[in-house]
């Protein structure tokens, strides 16, 4: 494939995941309401949150620094960032640039902004937010590199668009399930699912994400709680595309395309659903149980490690 | 006698410090001037001779015009070597720009012209160790320059802890120059001379068990230099007791002179390093990472914090340099050479970010008379320029994308990666945890520097100091703000710098390490490949579109900060740097043993307290297990030995008659 | 020539005695210097030419050994008696002690050249004990009690010493004459070495042990060391730096002279194990001394006694470590004269020596306290000066010749000592403790005087030598290396 | 002559140990004196056995006049000064000092009897005697408080030395002689300065004279 059909796919990508990102976390919404017996907001309720808010005004607390109207620009754009850089959908390496690891980095520099955003309005919660936030991160990065690892050892050649093509062939193992629990716990910990944070409290000291966002308002909001949304849907893209590659199409012809980008959606919305059962059935943890939920994740990991080294 | 330009620019720094001390009193701020431009000069010309030699990849050698039998014989400028000068290079420049204003500022200890040549006289004893090509020369140039050191250290303190920082800062290395002389001594044994040809040879025919204690004394003495962990104690106490400027210079380039000895003793003149050597390198760089980020996050003091850092980024470089020699071992010569490149483009890489983290250190220091993170707060506002660099350099060594330490330390994970492919054995079975280890020091780095900015730079200022900050001079400025650049176009150019560092390698390993072939690609070769460019002319279009779309048609309506509906709030309750490290230090509680008394300070009865005093510290693990025992064991066998060193003539006398019985009856036997 | 750089000093000693204070420290600085001068002309011309030149009938030679030891002496007496003039009052009713200190100065440096220079084993010895007699008078120079005390012990213990030293002479004296016959070519040094074979090994073997055992105490070996702490701290400053110095090189001498005896008639394993034994014994021994501790002058003791352990074991070992070991002596000797000379101004500048208490001597005189810190730093062996070249070299040697043990054994002492002694010394210069205590401002001009000459001389032998010297000095080793 | 001989020896280390076990100072001193006049009376006998004789003459002469008369007179001055009558502190009491002095004897003798191949010895037995009276003159030295005493021990193992080395090479050659006796004079001399100034420094009262 030449350069412009590869950057013209990758920036499709992009720009699909970040469309489709309010839907998959409103289709969580609506799957809890239905757990709990509600009706709940309908699936485009996101959709209309975000243009509500693009009209009102930005407020800027008075402690802020220019660094606080900075912050959700670069939380957007590396979220946006991170899901061109490996293929969802078809492989043959087409990503423009980077690798699964890369996109873990930049997405640390989208949480680095926000985090320091969250400090910027001197305000007590956004430094709790903050705090918290960046510990738990600190301790869900290994479990994902790790878990990376177990994948990129188990294929040989590096974890870009290539591994994805080796994976894709090799037959369903029990190593390779394990990896894809570890990561899916390091991705509830990253998008501030239930057990480790509860998305949907506005109580100050409960949550860690939102406190980060307690200070926007207007444009700087949206665009906030969108780059969440983009960071949940690109890592839950990263379980769907790397952990589990099953059906998902090589070549670039349109027929093959069109069936591995519906696997793709069904397997994308299947771990949403799977997230959905997993908060409503797991309440939220103590702050410091995080360590051992994550100690956990890590077990799991290094064991898959094992797993594949030994059989 | 052809010299060289880096020889020739030693000659210009040590001509500059005569000078200077020569021509103090006269006109101390032309001096200064003078001293600046000198080391511009100096540093320049040295740079150009090493991208020379790094490009070309011929070393340059000088012949000295001494025949003494301890005199250095010849000044040798070689890969390895110029990989440290362009360190020693960049770091120096902005040192330079940046000395003149703060000398002038009163206050210091020792006057303006004797600190500059002072430290050109250091910069010299770099080079000089960098540039010697025998064992004589490089331990003479290493003293002087441990010298030096100590008497910078010494410099501007007037208080009671510099004693002691400098104290165990001398005593510490230099009990790690006897053990690294006593080990190249040991892999010398009965070779002609002293010169390092001499070494290479002897070193081969040396026996496993000697080679072993030989090579093994060495990485410890220069890991003393270089900061590794159980010999790092001193490196806390003595940077940030040195004025600013200086402890950049003693932070980003002599700790890598430490490196620079252990990676030319492993490496090059100990012969092709065994398997051991490897995973011992990677075993220790992977404790000072982990131990130096975590004691970095309970620190408050801006230039403690800093120095602890360095501890950690020394980590990375052994991990990169011990992941090279076991990959080599593991049948991944690619593998090796990247992961060596990576060590060695992250020794630039720190020499630059911290080098700039400690000059804004400085800044922040004179504009707010401070080191205190908790007496700092809203300085953005006044000192937005030194904010700007802190920031970037915060990014850098949180090892953030694009920038120059997000490249290095990518790449050394990415070494780990492609070590999990290589035959079984221990590298493989243990690169997840290298891995694992490497990723969680890169998080705990970027949340201890979201701690530092913040509570320096963000939120509402916390003390008079911080609220009367003033911006420092333009010359600081830019010295700041050049590494700053320095900081972004290394991490762009990552992919061309690369493949120019694995050729030192290659140069050394003899052909253990096959060179990474020039491609736009950072890694490739079967590992992971970015392309840094790419992303950041991406991000940066998206981001600034994103930016300047947010802000338009739209005016933002300051308010106060939410409080829970009650009024605003005013500095007191922001986070402050303990507070923000308090999870994280519960979560590290055993390595902490974080002790914390209250002390009620003002109150009608002890029911009644209104006010109250806290104060909290962490152990010092190393100083309470490892030195203190070993003290209170030397004393205590002196104790026992008293009674011996200078007691009444009798007992004078029967020592005497047993020694000289003792000697009669064996002499007779 | 021997016969006048021997009396030179003696002749000087005479002189001072008819001139006022002033005059008679600067006569006894003059000669000092005019006799290392001599020394250094002696040496250079006996060592280019390979052959030693004798003198009075065969009681003085100057061979290789002789001369090199001559220089040492010389070089740490001019440097003592040039910082001497600096440190005594030379007005009112102090000045007949300047010009007692003056006249016994230059008496004991003539007494230590003889014995450096004798032949006879006889004459060695009278002037060793000559020497020490007048060693005790320096050192009980103050007249307070401590002084005396240490003079006494320093007396009592040495006289020991010597009685052996005497018995062992006898013991050479008789082999010497079942070998040669009688007369005084039994008691010769050159004769008997060159009758090496023929001496019974059995009473030379008594003899090294018995020299060992005394002049063992007058070098000042672990556990033979006693006398020294006491003497050295007691002693005025010049005074202690003669003695560290000069004075304990000297016996040093004669226990090699013994060694050569005893190696030519085949006993050189004996020597070599005695000599190594002692050295590291004493190294280890200072290091666990040294560390308690607390007065400067005290610790230099111990340094010294370490030093003077090293230079032992240096020459038990083989001729290339016993090169390493003649340079460690020059350089040490010097460096130490230097480092107890300007201790002496330190310590009248800031009220004493002690490293706990007083104040820092960076505040009351920059100048000082820069050249005292250079002075001790190459005093510790730091590079460009001579300690580091001999350490080096013995080291070099210790390891080539295979004694990995010993080798980490030493340098571990090496540095521990480092470590304690800089901790003093820089506790003593930046110190901040409020206690003032009474310091008289002494004129930096005279120390610059003494130290800067010195320190260019030490780093000249430290960087600078000429290869030429330095083969000759493997020339001497060879010769007289066990 | 040879039974003269035995006999002067064995009186020489019976005088050196009854100093040792002496507690009286000025008793120890006069027996010092004895040893000496003991002492010369050796080299009397060894005279006609070496070559030159008048060495040994004035050998004795010098002993029996320096070290018989002048040494003595001149520490019981000091003893005077001094004002101190007997010895009485021990650092080594006398028991233990006599058993170390007869191991030290013992010790002696062995070694003596090495250096000589049979029938090589011209005064039988005069270098072990010496080499016993060095020896308890350091048990002296090394077992006693007093300064004065010390100086005794000191010379007691002087004339040890002179006894080894008649035993050896019956008498060194003459200067050295003269050098080692005039030494030995200015070495007491001094010690006995040291001694009354030490005395003078005291104050009153403040501990045991020296």
């Amino acid at each position: 494939m030449s350069l412009a059909v590869r950057l013209a796919l990758t920036l499709s990508q992009a720009a699909l995941l970040a469309a489709v990102a309010p839907l998959v976390n409103g289709f969580i919404k609506v799957l809890k309401a239905r757990f709990q017996r509600r009706v709940g907001p309908p699936l485009t309720q996101g959709y209309r949150d975000l243009a509500k808010l693009l009209v009102k005004e930005n407020l800027h607390a008075a402690p802020t620094s220019a660094l606080f109207r900075l912050a959700p620009a670069v939380s957007l754009t590396s979220a946006v960032l991170a899901s061109a850089t490996f293929p969802c959908v078809a492989f043959g390496g087409w990503a423009a640039s980077g690798d699964v690891l890369t996109a873990l980095y930049v997405l640390a520099l989208g949480r680095f902004f926000t985090a320091l955003a969250g400090l910027d309005a001197a305000s007590a919660f956004g430094g709790l937010g903050s705090s918290r936030d960046v510990s738990i991160a600190a301790l869900a990065e290994p479990v994902a590199v790790v878990a990376v690892l177990v994948l990129a050892a188990g294929v040989g050649g590096p974890p870009d668009g290539a591994v994805l093509a080796g994976v894709h062939g090799t037959v369903f193992t029990s190593w390779r399930l394990l990896a894809a629990i570890a990561f899916f716990l390091v991705v509830l910990a990253e998008c501030a699912r239930v057990p480790v944070d509860n998305p949907a409290t506005h109580l100050e000291l409960t949550m860690v994400h939102e406190a980060m966002l307690l200070e926007y308002s207007g444009r700087e909001f949206a665009a906030s709680t969108l780059a969440a949304q983009v960071k949940q849907t690109v890592l839950l893209a990263l379980l769907a595309a790397v952990f589990l590659p099953d059906g998902l199409g090589a070549s670039g012809d349109p027929g093959a395309l069109a069936l591995s980008a519906a696997a793709f959606a069904a397997k994308l919305f299947g771990l949403a659903a799977l997230v959905a059962v997993v908060e409503s059935s797991v309440a939220k943890l103590r702050l410091f149980r995080v360590p051992d939920f994550l100690g956990a994740a890590a077990g799991l990991a290094i064991l898959a490690y094992v797993a594949r080294e030994a059989l | 006698m052809r010299g060289t330009l880096a020889h020739f620019a030693l000659l210009l720094l040590l001509g500059y410090a005569a000078l200077a001390f020569a021509a103090a009193r006269a006109a101390p701020a032309v001096v200064v001037r003078l001293g600046a431009v000198v080391q511009v000069a100096a540093l320049g010309l040295a740079s150009v001779d090493a991208v020379r030699v790094l490009m070309t990849g011929a070393p340059q050698r000088v012949a000295l015009p001494f025949t003494g039998p301890f005199a250095p014989v010849a000044l040798r400028l070689d890969p390895l070597a110029a990989v440290f000068v362009c360190a020693l290079a960049l770091v120096g420049l902005a040192v330079a720009l940046y000395a003149p204003a703060y000398l002038d500022r009163a206050g210091h200890r020792m006057s303006g012209p004797a600190l500059q040549a002072l430290l050109s006289l250091l910069e010299a004893s770099i080079l000089a160790v960098l540039l010697a090509e025998d064992l004589v020369g490089f331990f003479v140039a290493w003293e002087i320059m441990t010298g030096l050191a100590t008497a910078v250290v010494l410099a501007d303190g007037h208080r009671a802890e510099v004693k002691r920082a400098a104290i165990l800062y001398l005593v510490v290395t230099h009990i790690g120059t006897f053990a690294a002389l006593a080990g190249l001594l040991l892999l010398l044994g009965d070779a002609p001379s002293y010169s390092f040809d001499a070494l290479r040879a002897a070193a081969a025919s040396r026996t496993p068990l000697v080679y072993g204690i030989g090579i093994c004394l060495a990485l410890a003495g220069f890991g003393a230099k270089a900061g590794v962990v159980p010999l790092h104690i001193w490196l806390p106490e003595a940077h940030p007791v040195a004025p600013s400027h200086v402890s950049s210079l003693l932070s980003g380039v002599i700790i890598k002179v430490g490196i620079y000895a252990m990676v030319r003793t492993a490496l090059d003149l100990a012969g092709p390093p065994p398997a051991w050597v490897g995973h011992l390198l990677l075993v220790v760089g992977l404790v000072s990472a982990l131990l130096g980020v975590l004691y970095a996050l309970a620190q408050h003091d801006l230039k403690r914090l800093l120095a602890f850092h360095s501890v950690e980024n020394i980590g990375i470089i052994l991990l990169g340099v011990g992941l090279g020699i076991s990959a080599q071992h593991a049948g991944l010569p690619t593998v090796a050479a990247l992961a060596l490149a990576a060590g060695l483009f992250h020794v630039v890489n720190h020499a630059v970010f911290k080098g700039l983290l400690f000059l804004c250190a400085g800044s922040v220091h004179l504009g707010a008379h401070t080191h205190d993170l908790e007496e700092m707060g809203g300085l953005l506002r006044h000192m937005p320029s030194t904010g700007r660099a802190f920031l970037i350099g915060a990014l850098a060594i949180s090892a953030l994308p694009p920038l120059n330490g997000f490249a290095s330390e990518w790449l050394v994970l990415q070494g780990f990666v492609g070590a999990t492919q290589g035959s079984p054995g221990l590298l493989r079975a243990t690169a997840p945890l290298f891995a694992g280890g490497l990723a969680l020091t890169g998080a705990l780095a970027a949340a201890c520097f979201v701690k530092a900015f913040a509570v320096a730079f963000l939120a509402l200022p916390r003390s008079e100091n911080a609220l009367h900050a003033v911006e420092v001079g333009p010359m600081q400025r830019l010295a700041q703000n050049a590494l700053a650049l320095s900081c972004v176009g290394l991490g762009l150019a990552a992919p061309w710098v690369v493949p120019v560092l694995s050729r030192v390698g290659a140069s050394l390993g003899a052909g253990r390490f096959t060179p990474i072939p020039q491609t736009g690609v950072l890694g490739g070769l079967g590992v992971g490949s970015v392309q840094p460019a790419v992303l950041a002319v991406a991000g940066l279009a998206l981001g600034t579109a994103l930016w300047v779309w947010l802000g338009r048609g739209m005016k933002a309506r300051a308010t106060g900060t939410w409080a829970c509906g009650q009024g605003s709030v005013d500095g007191r309750a922001a986070y402050t740097a303990s507070a923000f490290s308090n999870p994280i230090r519960r979560i590290f509680s055993n390595l902490y043993q974080f002790e914390r008394a209250t002390v009620p300070v003002a109150g009608a009865a002890p029911y009644f307290v209104m006010r109250s005093k806290t104060r909290g510290a962490i152990s010092p693990l190393f100083e309470e297990h490892l030195y203190q025992p070993a003290l209170r064991l030397l004393r205590w066998t002196s104790d026992r030995f008293a009674p011996w060193a200078s007691p009444s003539p009798n007992r004078g006398l029967v020592v005497f008659a047993v020694v000289a019985a003792l000697l009669l009856t064996w002499a007779a036997s | 020539m021997i016969l006048v750089l021997v009396l030179l000093p003696a002749a000087c000693a005479v002189l001072c005695l008819a001139l006022p204070a002033r005059w008679a420290l600067a006569a006894h600085g003059t000669g000092a210097v005019a006799t290392l001068v001599l020394a250094a002309t002696l040496a250079r011309q006996v060592l280019s030419s390979g052959l030693a030149t004798a003198a009075a009938d065969g009681t003085f030679r100057a061979d290789g050994l002789g001369v090199t030891f001559a220089v040492v002496v010389a070089a740490a007496a001019a440097v003592a008696a040039l910082s001497g003039m600096g440190s005594f009052e030379t007005q009112g009713e102090a000045a007949p002690l300047a010009r007692r200190y003056a006249v016994l100065a230059s008496a004991l440096l003539s007494a230590l050249l003889a014995t450096v220079l004798a032949d006879n084993l006889g004459v060695m010895w009278i002037s060793m004990e000559l020497a020490a007699v007048l060693g005790a008078f320096l050192v009980g120079f103050r007249r307070d009690r401590g002084a005396l005390e240490a003079a006494f012990k320093y007396m009592i213990l040495g006289s020991a010493g010597l009685v052996l030293g005497l018995l062992a002479m006898s013991f050479v004296y008789k082999a010497g004459i079942q070998a040669l016959g009688h007369g005084d070519s039994a008691l010769s040094f050159q004769a008997l070495k060159k009758a090496g074979p023929s001496l019974a090994p059995g009473t030379l073997r008594i003899a090294l042990a018995l020299a060992a055992a005394g002049y063992g105490v007058k070098i000042g070996l672990f556990p033979l060391h006693t006398w020294k702490p006491d003497a050295y701290a007691a002693a005025p400053a010049p005074v202690a730096g003669l003695l560290a110095g000069g004075a304990v090189a000297v016996p040093l001498c004669a226990l090699l002279r013994f060694g050569a005896l005893a190696s030519a008639a085949g006993e050189g394993q004996l020597t070599s194990r005695l000599l190594v034994g002692a050295g590291v014994v004493s190294v280890l021994a200072a290091m666990i001394l040294v560390v308690r501790e607390t007065d400067l002058r005290r610790i230099l003791a111990f340094t010294s006694v370490e030093h003077m352990g090293f230079a032992a074991m240096a020459f038990g070992l083989d001729p290339m470590a016993m090169r390493g070991g003649l340079l460690h002596l020059l350089a040490n000797g010097t460096l130490k004269a230097l480092a107890f000379s300007l201790l002496g101004y330190v310590a009248r500048e800031r009220g004493t020596s002690d490293t706990q208490r007083g104040p820092g001597l960076f505040g009351r005189s920059v100048g000082l306290s820069a050249m005292f810190l250079v002075t001790m730093a190459a005093a510790l062996g730091f590079p460009p000066f001579g300690l580091f070249a001999s350490e080096l070299t013995v080291l070099r040697a210790l390891y080539a010749g295979g004694h990995v043990a010993i080798g980490l054994v030493v340098t571990l002492s090496l540095a521990a000592v480092f470590g304690v002694v800089a901790t003093g010394v820089l506790r003593v210069v930046f110190a901040r403790s409020d206690e003032s205590l009474p310091g008289a401002r002494g004129s930096l001009a005279d120390t610059a005087a003494v130290a800067v000459p010195t320190l260019a001389a030490m780093a000249w032998v430290g960087v600078a030598m000429p290869p030429g010297l330095w083969n000759q000095l493997l020339a001497v080793a060879r010769e007289f290396a066990p | 002559m040879d039974r003269l001989l035995s006999h002067a020896l064995i009186l020489l280390v019976a005088i050196a140990i009854y100093v040792l076990a002496s507690r009286q100072l000025v008793r120890s001193i006069r027996a010092f004196a004895v040893q000496s006049y003991v002492l010369a009376a050796v080299a009397l006998i060894a005279a006609p056995k070496s070559e030159h004789p008048h060495h040994l003459w004035l050998l004795a002469a010098l002993t029996a006049g320096v070290k018989g008369v002048a040494v003595p007179l001149a520490l019981l001055g000091a003893v005077r000064r001094l004002k101190i009558r007997h010895d009485i502190e021990f650092i080594v009491n006398i028991p233990s000092s006599l058993v170390m002095a007869a191991i030290g004897t013992l010790g002696a003798f062995q070694i003596a009897s090495r250096t000589f191949g049979t029938g090589e010895e011209q005064l039988k037995g005069a270098l072990g005697a010496g080499m016993a009276t060095i020896l308890v003159g350091l048990v002296v030295m090394l077992g006693r408080r007093k300064i004065i005493t010390q100086i005794v021990g000191l010379l007691i193992m002087e004339n040890g030395v002179i006894l080894a080395t008649l035993g050896l090479t019956l008498g060194m050659p003459l200067i050295v002689e003269i050098g080692v006796a005039l030494d030995v004079l200015v070495a007491v001399q001094i010690l006995a300065i040291f001694a009354y100034r030490i005395s003078n420094e005291l104050p009153r009262g403040e501990g045991p004279p020296p």
